[in-house]
């Protein structure tokens, strides 16, 4: 018995000191994380609304989550550059999630893809940067449309997609076609041209 | 002075099939599909196919050599896996596939694991699943009509006059699925709230995509729409597999089973408008399915010795590519599921050990 | 046995994957890119380094029946740390690497050095020890991925290696691409020694 | 009968070639210089000789006698002087201790083969005897001592019994021939076995293909009156097996690693029947038997009447030698018969054929690997998977292979036979049940 | 949660996403438990049940212990003024729980039921250093499942590691009798084999189940 409250103070030693050893790595590294969280939704934000104010995006709650963010023009909140939503849609392999970037006119702005789980190789693909270009080609063809164009070739539409990952370039832009309906409805229509 | 007879253990003579003797019956029997494949694809299906045979026979000879062990390509089973790949890619793909796809059955399907009879996996079929994941859009571009193109692939002259499509024909199976595609999308955007005139035209338009596929059993019959080399013909390869089942070289649980699995469960489930309302002479006639079930699922190494295993075998091929021609991510099943029941082969043979005579069930 | 002997032993003569079979599913699991390699093989290594010199600085103090729980302690606190610091320094390659690096604590290749040389040999060498381990560890990923990226992707530490007209064998980068090639890595390491044990 | 088909399942159709023999009557062979008398040509202990180098003996006399009960003793098959007692070539293979007597050409028969008047009504113990005294080892390949068969412990009773007429293998014709010509005597010895049984179900089964004897044998029944069904077998080999025999015939499954008695039956060969009325109605012990020389190696083929103990080499001369292609002799038939080195081997009670093989037909077969062609396994009338065992045995894996059920293969070469990549089964079988059975030794003690 | 939801789960952890020939976890005892039948199926039984016992144990500590949120017994217990978020102690905390675990499931077989320790007791120590059963715990908190999901998760897990192992196990004990080339007998001839596998489980890849 005093064998075993023996061993199990030393264990508990040795974990107390391995705890109070991560609690301190943890308390460095803590606030680097969060910020690295933030930064990726903040870059997929300034991607997907070029024209607002990077410090001037907000997100609007629904029922306690973020439906969908409104970009303003300028610092003080005024005159509103477009709005974004993350669009997700089932994949080959996983749920694609793209934040996407209309303006008020309901026209594609920027999109920027967040999480994929694609093959490697084939539906991974839908981030690819061509050598020497700066931005994804696939992505690119979605920029200044409205929700109607938003179909691939296989489907009749004119956007081109990856070959051999049909399915995952659909996902993207039906997802983005239909977060856009839902958007539409929310804001009780976009603004006509 | 006497001479020296010969003393071996009974029985003194022997049935005349030897294996070599099966697999080149295999390969006879095989020669009206051939024919077919070169109908319908032109001389292109017979270069694909001697690549395809070429190849298998030059790997297996040429890692024999190496490893310094005998060379058994006069056995035939390199040449019917050979056919059977070239059998397995599209026509319009490049010299290479078939030869890199025979190689890769042999050189890793076959001869690591001991060579002919110890292969757990059906060879053709690994073959042809390594280049579907390898070059997926090599392997699905499809076209129907016979050209000669180059052997690099399809002409370039005529991608630019036609653009691709044009020349990409689908298979069957895949409008099939498509189409289905457009039509849950439509339902799903309906369930949602939200009616899209556009989807709206294509979901009636697939609907009648998918009445006039079912309506075309006689080209099916005869092979004249798209697919890979050695699937389009029905009425071709069921020759040969009748004079297979004639002479005893394949039996008929695991076709029979295999095609029954699929015409129910398609007929349960494959339909657009609920269950059983599906078409099961469809399913069976499209895709590669015949081709499967009479040349691939038989073959003799992969598939069980028992008889109850054989039909278990054939069900569970027929489970599998059902399940992957509704909801998988391909619109063809069949290669895919034999080699997933080639895998249980060995449970199968253990768990469906006939009753020793005279032994009794417990 | 000469440190330098200690040292690069883990290359080849007890290399932990091909050798000792030990530390598979993070091989198999990173082994599709170069830099996935090398960022899994640094934060094995690292940990490695430091559960090795622990635990044989410590080895004297612990009592033997719970050794196993405690090395566990020491190594799970080393995963936490590049766990953590991944996170916040490399959030690229800690997405890529995924579960994997927490999972380095049940890695056989540090549990089986802290248990077969740590727990038994004096500090320097533990040291060299892990460190030739480790590197020997990265050697073996980074060699199976320059395979599959190569081939299976075209690209080099995600650099293209080959013109537009190549194809590459997709496979190779997919699950089964990760089996094979080690299972061809695993037999050739198989045959070269038979062949030099015959010479 | 019903409609149930008369087989079993599983079996082969070799090819049948019983046309080089089926329409020759039995002849008789010219009795040879000197004949050679193994002293075990049964299942059991061996007997053991009663005569010295030089003790002169007449056809019939007692050379060796029997050693317990499960054993027989066997008789002079010529008259004339025992010049050697020594280790001879036997047809079942090795050397064995054997009675040579040189024949003084005068085939004087000994004074106790005297015809019993009356011998149905015989004490069935008396007929036991003779049938004991008579040297009878079942002629149906086996050669298991008939007294033993016909007297089953008080706790199995038999109620039916099967005359085996099927002979299944290939080639051979003996059998045939002895129900085209001994048809009466052939059905007095099986109503002498039900008598010593007491059973009252009594078949002549044989098989389809030798309509002339089923028609013939149908007819005697009939004009003896006897209480026997005659039934036509499908012509399926082994359907001579006594195990597929009453399956086929009464539904019966001999549990495995039982007897026919475990089924209340009881399966006697032609040859055997015929024995046992000779040695019932007249006391002639076994001392010749119908040998069926036969093959495309014969020159003339033939179903002979020879002494026990006479060399092949004189049956073979008789029928005008072997051709210039015949490269194997087999005692027996193609399927279960043993390959010989040497001509020199005697005739023995288990002999129902020589067979002469040309290379053609035995062309060297180099086994090649299992293709998993289910073959074997659809074949074997044991339900065993043969391709399995072999490989079990080839890989040392008794334990495996006895778990298999490898000690109840029959060896009947079916396996062997349809394989397409020639593997010797049945060479695997017969060496992997000597290891099994050492095993089980080991096991035990 | 909808049964539907449990269904793809279990479905994609069997198939699309089986653990040892998509995912690469627990590949140790796959190749080396799968020589033989039965040592495979032992040891698939106590993976599954180890699988689902630590899936919900990991669930419990992390949603009671780890998790900052008002049901956190430290801040129950200790009333703090906010809840404390110890997740970055995940990896100690779950490779501690199992190790413990594995120690007192094999305590109470051993005590229970004798017969099923002799087949399953002799696998279980194997178990603790698997990474297939951490994994589960760890993918479990990365997808955010529920506590019945979790345990559906770690169930079918478990039966997608058996179902491999047992082919696996089939398949290697016909390979013992095959002559494969010196070289790749053994590990390699496994591994290629795997590879076979997981060619044939890409099938099941892209699956849509509704
Ligand atoms: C191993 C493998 C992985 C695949 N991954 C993807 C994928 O990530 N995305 C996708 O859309 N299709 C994927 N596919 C599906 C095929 O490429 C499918 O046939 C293709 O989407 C249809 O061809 P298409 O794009 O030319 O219409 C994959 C197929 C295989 C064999
Ligand atoms: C494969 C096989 C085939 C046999 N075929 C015959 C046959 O055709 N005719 C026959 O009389 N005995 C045949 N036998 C022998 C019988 O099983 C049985 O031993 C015999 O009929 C018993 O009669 P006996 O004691 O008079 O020899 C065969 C045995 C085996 C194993
Ligand atoms: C030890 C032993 C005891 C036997 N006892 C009997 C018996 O009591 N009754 C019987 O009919 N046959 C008996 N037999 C003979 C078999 O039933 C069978 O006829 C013999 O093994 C040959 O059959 P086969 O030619 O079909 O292989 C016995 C065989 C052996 C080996
Ligand atoms: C009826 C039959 C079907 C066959 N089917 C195939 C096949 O689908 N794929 C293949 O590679 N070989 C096939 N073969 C050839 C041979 O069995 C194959 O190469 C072996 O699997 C290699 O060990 C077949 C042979 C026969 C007799
Ligand atoms: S002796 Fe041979 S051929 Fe004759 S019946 Fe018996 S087994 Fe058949
Ligand atoms: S295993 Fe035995 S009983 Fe079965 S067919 Fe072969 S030799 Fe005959
Ligand atoms: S199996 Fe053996 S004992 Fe039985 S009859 Fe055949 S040779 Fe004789
Ligand atoms: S018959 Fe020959 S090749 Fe066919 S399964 Fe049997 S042993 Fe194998
Ligand atoms: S590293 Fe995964 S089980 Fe060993």
């Amino acid at each position: 018995m005093k064998d075993i409250l023996k061993l199990g103070g030393i264990l508990l030693l040795v974990t107390a000191i391995a705890g109070a050893a991560l609690s301190m790595v943890n308390a460095i590294t803590k606030p680097r994380i969060e910020e690295q969280k933030r930064l990726v939704t903040q870059r997929a934000l300034t991607t997907a609304l070029p024209k607002a104010n990077p410090e001037a995006i907000v997100p609007v709650t629904e029922n306690e989550s973020v439906s969908h963010y409104i970009g303003y023009q300028t610092t003080e909140k005024q005159n509103i550059a477009g709005y974004a939503f993350v669009a997700k849609g089932a994949g080959y392999s996983s749920i694609i999630e793209t934040m996407v970037g209309v303006d008020t006119t309901g026209t594609v702005m920027g999109i920027k893809i967040m999480q994929q789980v694609e093959t490697p190789g084939l539906g991974t693909k839908i981030e690819e940067v061509r050598y020497g270009e700066s931005s994804s080609w696939f992505q690119d063809q979605f920029l200044n449309r409205i929700a109607d164009g938003l179909i691939v070739d296989k489907d009749g539409g004119d956007i081109i997609s990856v070959t051999g990952a049909t399915i995952s370039c659909r996902a993207v832009a039906n997802s983005i076609k239909k977060g856009m309906g839902e958007l539409e409805e929310r804001l009780g229509g976009f603004k006509v041209n | 002075m006497e001479k020296n007879f010969l003393v071996s253990a009974s029985p003194h003579i022997t049935h005349k099939d030897t294996i070599p003797r099966i697999m080149y019956s295999v390969v006879i029997s095989l020669i009206p599909a051939i024919a077919g494949s070169v109908y319908f694809f032109g001389v292109r299906a017979v270069w694909i196919l001697l690549f395809a045979i070429l190849s298998a026979v030059a790997t297996e000879a040429l890692i024999q050599f190496l490893m310094k062990k005998p060379i058994t390509v006069k056995d035939g089973s390199a040449i019917v896996t050979g056919i059977l790949l070239g059998f397995n890619v599209p026509a319009a793909v490049p010299w290479w596939i078939p030869v890199i796809g025979s190689a890769f059955a042999i050189a890793v399907g076959k001869i690591p694991f001991g060579g002919l009879g110890y292969n757990p996996m059906n060879p053709a079929l690994l073959g042809r699943a390594f280049l579907l994941a390898s070059w997926p859009t090599r392997m699905t571009i499809f076209k129907t009509e016979p050209t000669g193109g180059t052997l690099s692939g399809i002409d370039a002259a005529a991608i630019n006059e036609y653009g691709l499509d044009s020349i990409t024909s689908a298979t069957p199976l895949n409008v099939f699925k498509t189409q289905k595609g457009i039509i849950s999308d439509w339902n799903e955007l309906v369930k949602s709230g939200l009616e899209d005139p556009i989807l709206q035209e294509k979901a009636a338009q697939a609907n009648n995509a998918i009445t006039q596929l079912y309506d075309s059993s006689s080209n099916l019959l005869w092979g004249n729409v798209g697919g890979v080399i050695g699937e389009t013909s029905a009425a071709l390869l069921l020759i040969g597999a009748v004079y297979l089942i004639y002479k005893r070289y394949i039996g008929l649980r695991i076709p029979l089973s295999y095609m029954g699995t699929v015409a129910l469960l398609s007929w349960i489930f494959g339909g657009t408008e609920g269950f059983f309302s599906g078409d099961p002479i469809f399913h069976i006639l499209a895709g590669g399915l015949i081709l499967g079930a009479f040349y691939m699922a038989t073959d003799m190494v992969t598939s069980p010795v028992t008889s109850k295993g054989r039909y278990y075998f054939g069900i569970g091929c027929g489970i599998f590519t059902v399940l992957i021609r509704l909801v998988g991510g391909y619109p063809e099943g069949v290669s895919y599921s034999i080699l997933l029941m080639n895998l249980a082969v060995p449970l199968l043979d253990r768990y469906t050990k006939p009753k020793t005579f005279g032994v009794k069930k417990k | 046995m000469s440190l330098s002997n200690e040292f690069s032993k883990g290359f080849y003569k007890e290399n932990p994957v091909f050798k000792l079979a030990l530390g598979l599913c993070p091989t198999l699991a990173v082994s599709n890119s170069v830099q996935n390699a090398i960022g899994m093989g640094a934060a094995a290594t690292f940990v490695l380094l430091c559960s090795n010199v622990i635990i044989s600085m410590i080895r004297k103090g612990v009592p033997k029946k719970i050794r196993i729980p405690i090395y566990i302690v020491v190594i799970a606190t080393f995963v936490t740390i590049v766990d953590l610091v991944m996170a916040g320094f490399a959030p690229a390659l800690h997405k890529s690497l995924g579960i994997f690096v927490p999972l380095i604590v049940v890695n056989c290749v540090i549990l089986g050095r802290a248990e077969a040389y740590a727990g038994k040999n004096s500090v320097l060498y533990s040291f060299i020890d892990g460190l030739g381990m480790g590197i020997g560890f990265t050697f073996a990923l980074a060699i199976i991925a320059v395979v599959r990226e190569l081939l299976g992707d075209g690209k080099l530490w995600g650099i293209p290696m080959f013109g537009s007209g190549f194809e590459p064998v997709l496979l190779l980068i997919l699950p089964p691409g990760a089996f094979l090639t080690l299972g061809m890595f695993l037999g050739l390491f198989n045959w070269l020694d038979t062949k030099r044990s015959a010479a | 009968m019903n409609l149930r088909k008369l087989t079993f399942k599983g079996g082969v159709h070799p090819p049948e070639f019983k046309e080089f023999a089926e329409k020759k009557s039995i002849e008789i062979l010219p009795l040879p210089e000197s004949v050679v008398i193994p002293v075990q040509q049964h299942i059991g202990a061996p007997a053991e000789p009663v005569v010295e180098v030089g003790d002169e003996v007449k056809v019939g006399d007692v050379v060796c006698e029997a050693k317990g009960f499960v054993s027989v003793p066997s008789h002079a098959s010529v008259s004339g002087k025992v010049i050697k007692i020594e280790k001879r070539p036997h047809p079942v293979g090795g050397k064995v201790l054997s009675i040579v007597i040189e024949s003084d050409g005068e085939d004087q028969k000994s004074s106790s083969i005297t015809p019993n008047e009356n011998y149905f009504d015989l004490d069935i113990e008396e007929m036991k005897k003779n049938i004991s005294a008579a040297g009878l080892a079942g002629m149906g390949g086996a050669a298991f001592p008939s007294h033993v068969k016909l007297s089953p412990p008080a706790d199995k009773k038999i109620d039916t019994f099967i005359l085996n007429g099927a002979e299944c293998e290939p080639y051979l014709t003996a059998d045939h021939r002895l129900m085209l010509e001994h048809p009466k005597e052939i059905i007095e010895g099986v109503q002498l076995v039900m008598k010593i049984l007491g059973c009252k179900n009594g078949y002549i089964a044989i098989e389809k293909n030798k309509p002339d004897a089923i028609s013939l044998m149908k007819k005697s029944v009939q004009e003896t009156g006897a209480n026997l069904k005659v039934v036509g077998l499908n012509v399926k080999y082994p359907q001579g097996a006594e195990k597929q025999l009453i399956k086929a015939i009464t539904n019966r499954e001999i549990p495995a690693g039982g007897l026919p008695m475990d089924v209340a039956c009881l399966v006697h060969n032609v040859g055997t029947a015929l024995g046992i009325y000779e040695a019932v109605s007249t006391n002639k012990p076994l001392y010749e038997r119908v040998v069926t020389v036969t093959g495309k190696g014969i020159k003339e083929q033939k179903n002979v009447l020879a002494r026990i103990g006479t060399p092949f080499q004189n049956l073979i001369d008789f029928c005008g030698g072997l051709t210039e292609n015949a490269v194997k002799i087999v005692n027996g038939g193609p399927m279960m018969g043993i390959a010989q080195f040497s001509l020199e081997v005697p005739v023995t009670k288990g002999t129902s054929g020589i067979l002469a093989l040309t290379e053609k037909e035995t062309q060297a077969r180099t086994p090649g690997p299992c293709i998993s062609c289910c073959h074997c396994v659809d074949v074997c009338p044991m339900k065993l998977m043969p391709n399995d065992l072999a490989k079990f045995i080839e890989y040392e894996r008794y334990d495996e292979a006895h778990k298999l059920g490898v000690l109840d293969c029959i060896e009947c070469g079916s396996c062997s036979f349809i394989c397409p990549s020639k593997i010797r089964h049945v060479h695997l079988f017969k060496y992997g049940k000597l290891e099994v059975s050492k095993m089980l030794k080991a096991q035990n003690s | 949660m909808e049964f539907n939801e449990l269904l793809i789960i279990a479905v994609s952890a069997i198939f699309i996403n089986n653990f040892v020939l998509t995912r690469f976890l627990g590949i140790c005892p796959y190749i080396g438990v799968s020589k033989n039948m039965d040592s495979a199926v032992g040891m698939g039984f106590a993976v599954i049940f180890v699988m689902t016992l630590a899936s919900m144990v990991t669930w419990l500590i992390n949603a009671f212990m780890l998790k900052p949120t008002t049901s956190n017994i430290f801040y129950i217990i200790f009333n703090a003024e906010a809840p404390p978020d110890l997740t970055y102690l995940k990896t100690i905390a779950f490779i501690l729980v199992i190790a413990s675990l594995v120690q007192f499931v094999e305590m109470v077989v051993q005590k229970v039921s004798p017969a099923l320790y002799k087949s399953l007791g002799i696998f279980l120590p194997l178990i603790t250093t698997n990474c297939a059963i951490l994994g589960v715990a760890l993918l479990n908190l990365d997808n955010d499942y529920n506590f019945i999901a979790s345990i559906v998760h770690g169930l079918a897990a478990g039966v997608g590691f058996t179902l491999a192992l047992v082919l696996m196990a089939g398949i290697r004990e016909k390979l013992e009798m095959a002559p494969i080339p010196k070289a790749l007998q053994g590990i390699p001839i496994a591994f290629l084999m795997a590879g076979l596998m997981s060619i044939a489980f890409l099938g099941f890849s892209g699956l849509k189940i509704q």
